[in-house]
């Protein structure tokens, strides 16, 4: 019963967005799956107390990690700088080096964020696992660690398992290559990543698309994501 | 103590090369570990994987094509080779945790003589990237871990306990340094390969567990170039 | 008592049909269900999911082009419409008890006053086939059963309490028979509609649990053809 | 480390399998999608005891379900009546109606055969988390029904769900349309069904394709399985 929406701005596509809502931002992190210019639009939407599912997350202004031409490197970072930020679910919020410190590191360090670090299998598990109506399940990854700590063990085959939990949002945010009028996606190469995911975990998908063809243009065994998981779509040069 | 020359990291990713059997899926680490691409013959049929979503590629690209759609897990650019295949994060875990990739080589701040590995988190920083390595090293078939064998401080790097917080427990194969090649066993860690110009004492003498002898101690395999 | 004839089975997959609002993704049960495809005018943008693996279709094949790698879960022929999309059967299931499908048509066997579902396992037979029935009863947002309000033999199939295993507990929300319509509200069975030349107390001998008279009963709407 | 082996026959891509063994067959029943040649090798290779594991089992041969040409219809019957299954776990074992009686009602009423009836989603969970490293995960699937008999039941969020355990198995043999000199598989239309699932919950992947071809000439956003899922392939043309 979703009717499938398709916006022509970015602005457009995000300004009902509440305050205090959790969002997914899909991609890995870097260039390619990031769906950078709805990130930019969230950003100015100015919306507040966010919580943040997403990758690897404040890598690439750091140290231009992920993008071709690394000066115009943008992530998650912009939000943090806005002190748009609640809360960040992610795997690799910060570099290596210790210097220069990101934006998200400064936040935390300040107390204005808080920032939860899981392991990355885990947190596409969970994500996979919000979206299909599995609301727990073992794994081993963690075990031994401190992302054990307060978290249930079970014994299944005479080994030792932690229970994870499925992780839903309000919102996602994510990118595709090619879409039809029925939300159909195509991604391309390694932007799959967490976006496929992510569009079923979110009660509302909104998606950056380079491109939308009609339905009769686009190669069925190719689609990443069916159209029921696609709420609304935004591409700015639209041919449909 | 006056010690020998260590080697480069190019060695270290050179020697750790040399472990990836033919025919072998692996996942390299960012840093040090993805150096190994580089060593690798096309005939020995080794395959990487990359968590972000990736297999069967076994080169970086040529600066000159950069594709943002074609990446590796370290926000490396990859070359469009024959026999790829793409995957979305979910499935690029299941093929990790459940067991299929045969080696990940990974960085190590401090590996224990049981195998644990710390690869994360500084403790003073209060706050790291944990990424796939948590997965990688729980569900890979081996893990071979590169590192310099100290700091730069000279502190311990091979300990009996590590201080920081762990990524695994029990989970190292191998240990590649700049001085040594080291397994795991049982017992403890057997030093297996010493770097040229170094002996046993020297090598212990770095590290802050007992180290093994293995009957036969070799000269750390060196790359010519 | 003697009673007027029963409406057919295209009568109530027409009948169901009516149910699926415009632009929902509905999965149709094997059999009766299957034929509200039929009815659907194509401005409506009614998208079928099979749970093998293939959601977009709206039609059945042509006789004459049947392609063994497009099928529905019925083992029915589709035809090669715009839109398709095609999953394994986890991604499918990720769909179905992910609670991404609106609406589930299936057959029954039973249904109770309370919303419960019996329609895989006869159980003198002692075997029956599950299929995909517990996840779509457990997963769409809504279930609509339609079947023949009661058997061959006159026993009913609408009770207080079902005899057969049960396929799901309180998962129906409305049932759709040759002689009437029924919502399962809290309090029991709402009866809304009811076939022409039928009353209620004729719908309720054939009934094995009691039938709430909504205010305003309405006359079963029947397919013009 | 394991060597993709490409064979010219379907009688010795299976030769070397042993009685008592567990097997999943691809497919999701009928035709397409189906390892049919490989199955009839498995039936002419008379090994015993076997655990199958496939979704439709015994439908095709007795109704014709999902064959162009019903007459040719080939299933899973073929192993009941040459008796060499101990056990079968499936989710749509008989066909609705009670005549004519289907192989694998006979071997269940002679007790020569264990069918272990699932839900398909339960079914299809399963065998993904059993080549996904997740030992048992939580489902709604089946609560109130016989599915939860001696299953551990546990409440999340205020919602009760079963205990579903991964389910793995020595051999798989699926169908796929292409596949290339890496084992790389691509799938055609609703053919895809459990193939992808099985050949990462066995140990030993076999699969029959149509055709072998260059990786060269694979669309590498097209694969459906990785060949780090794959150990043998047989084509009976093959082209490479």
């Amino acid at each position: 019963m979703k009717e499938l929406k398709i916006f022509n701005s970015y602005k457009d596509a995000v300004k009902d967005l509440k305050n205090g809502i959790s969002i997914m931002i899909g991609g890995f992190g870097g260039e390619g799956g990031q769906p950078t210019n709805l990130m930019l639009a969230l950003r100015n939407s100015n919306i507040k107390k966010l919580t943040l599912i997403g990758n690897v997350a404040g890598i690439s202004m750091t140290t231009g990690y992920g993008w071709t031409n690394k000066k115009e490197a943008i992530d998650q970072s912009i939000f943090f700088k806005n002190k748009q930020v609640r809360k960040i679910i992610c795997s690799f919020p910060i570099p290596a080096k210790q210097k220069p410190i990101s934006e998200i590191e400064k936040a935390w360090k300040n107390k204005e964020t808080i920032v939860e670090v899981i392991p990355q299998g885990t947190l596409a598990e969970k994500i996979r696992a919000g979206g299909s109506g599995i609301p727990a399940f073992y794994t081993k990854t963690g075990l031994g660690t401190i992302v054990e700590k307060n978290k249930e063990k079970k014994i299944i085959n005479g080994k030792k398992y932690l229970l994870e939990h499925a992780l839903q949002a309000d919102v996602a945010l994510i990118k595709a290559e090619i879409a039809d009028e029925f939300g159909n996606l195509i991604y391309k190469g390694t932007s799959r990543a967490f976006n496929p995911i992510m569009a079923m975990a979110a009660k509302l998908t909104i998606v950056e698309v380079e491109k939308i063809i009609p339905s009769q243009e686009i190669d069925p065994e190719r689609i990443g994501t069916p159209g029921i998981y696609v709420n609304r779509l935004v591409c700015v040069k639209k041919t449909i | 103590m006056n010690y020998p020359k260590k080697l480069t990291k190019e060695d270290i990713a050179y020697r750790a090369s040399i472990e990836l059997p033919k025919n072998s899926y692996v996942n390299l680490g960012i840093g040090l570990p993805s150096l190994c691409a580089k060593y690798i013959d096309k005939k020995r049929n080794i395959r990487f994987q990359a968590e972000n979503g990736v297999i069967g590629f076994s080169e970086l690209a040529d600066q000159r094509t950069l594709d943002p759609n074609l990446m590796d897990a370290g926000g490396q650019f990859l070359s469009r080779v024959p026999g790829l295949a793409f995957f979305d994060s979910a499935e690029s875990f299941d093929m990790i945790r459940g067991g299929h990739i045969d080696i990940s080589v990974l960085g190590g701040l401090q590996v224990s003589n049981k195998g644990d590995l710390a690869n994360w988190m500084i403790e003073s920083r209060g706050i790291g990237s944990i990424g796939g390595a948590m997965d990688l090293v729980a569900g890979a078939k081996q893990v071979i871990i590169t590192m310099e064998h100290v700091t730069k401080n000279n502190e311990f790097k091979i300990l009996e306990k590590c201080n920081y917080p762990l990524t695994g427990k029990k989970c190292v194969n191998k240990i590649v340094t700049d001085i040594a090649v080291m397994d795991v066993i049982k017992q403890g860690l057997l030093l297996r390969e010493i770097a040229p110009g170094w002996n046993y004492e020297m090598i212990q003498s770095l590290t802050g567990a007992k180290l093994i002898k293995n009957k036969d101690i070799k000269i750390y395999k060196v790359r010519r170039s």
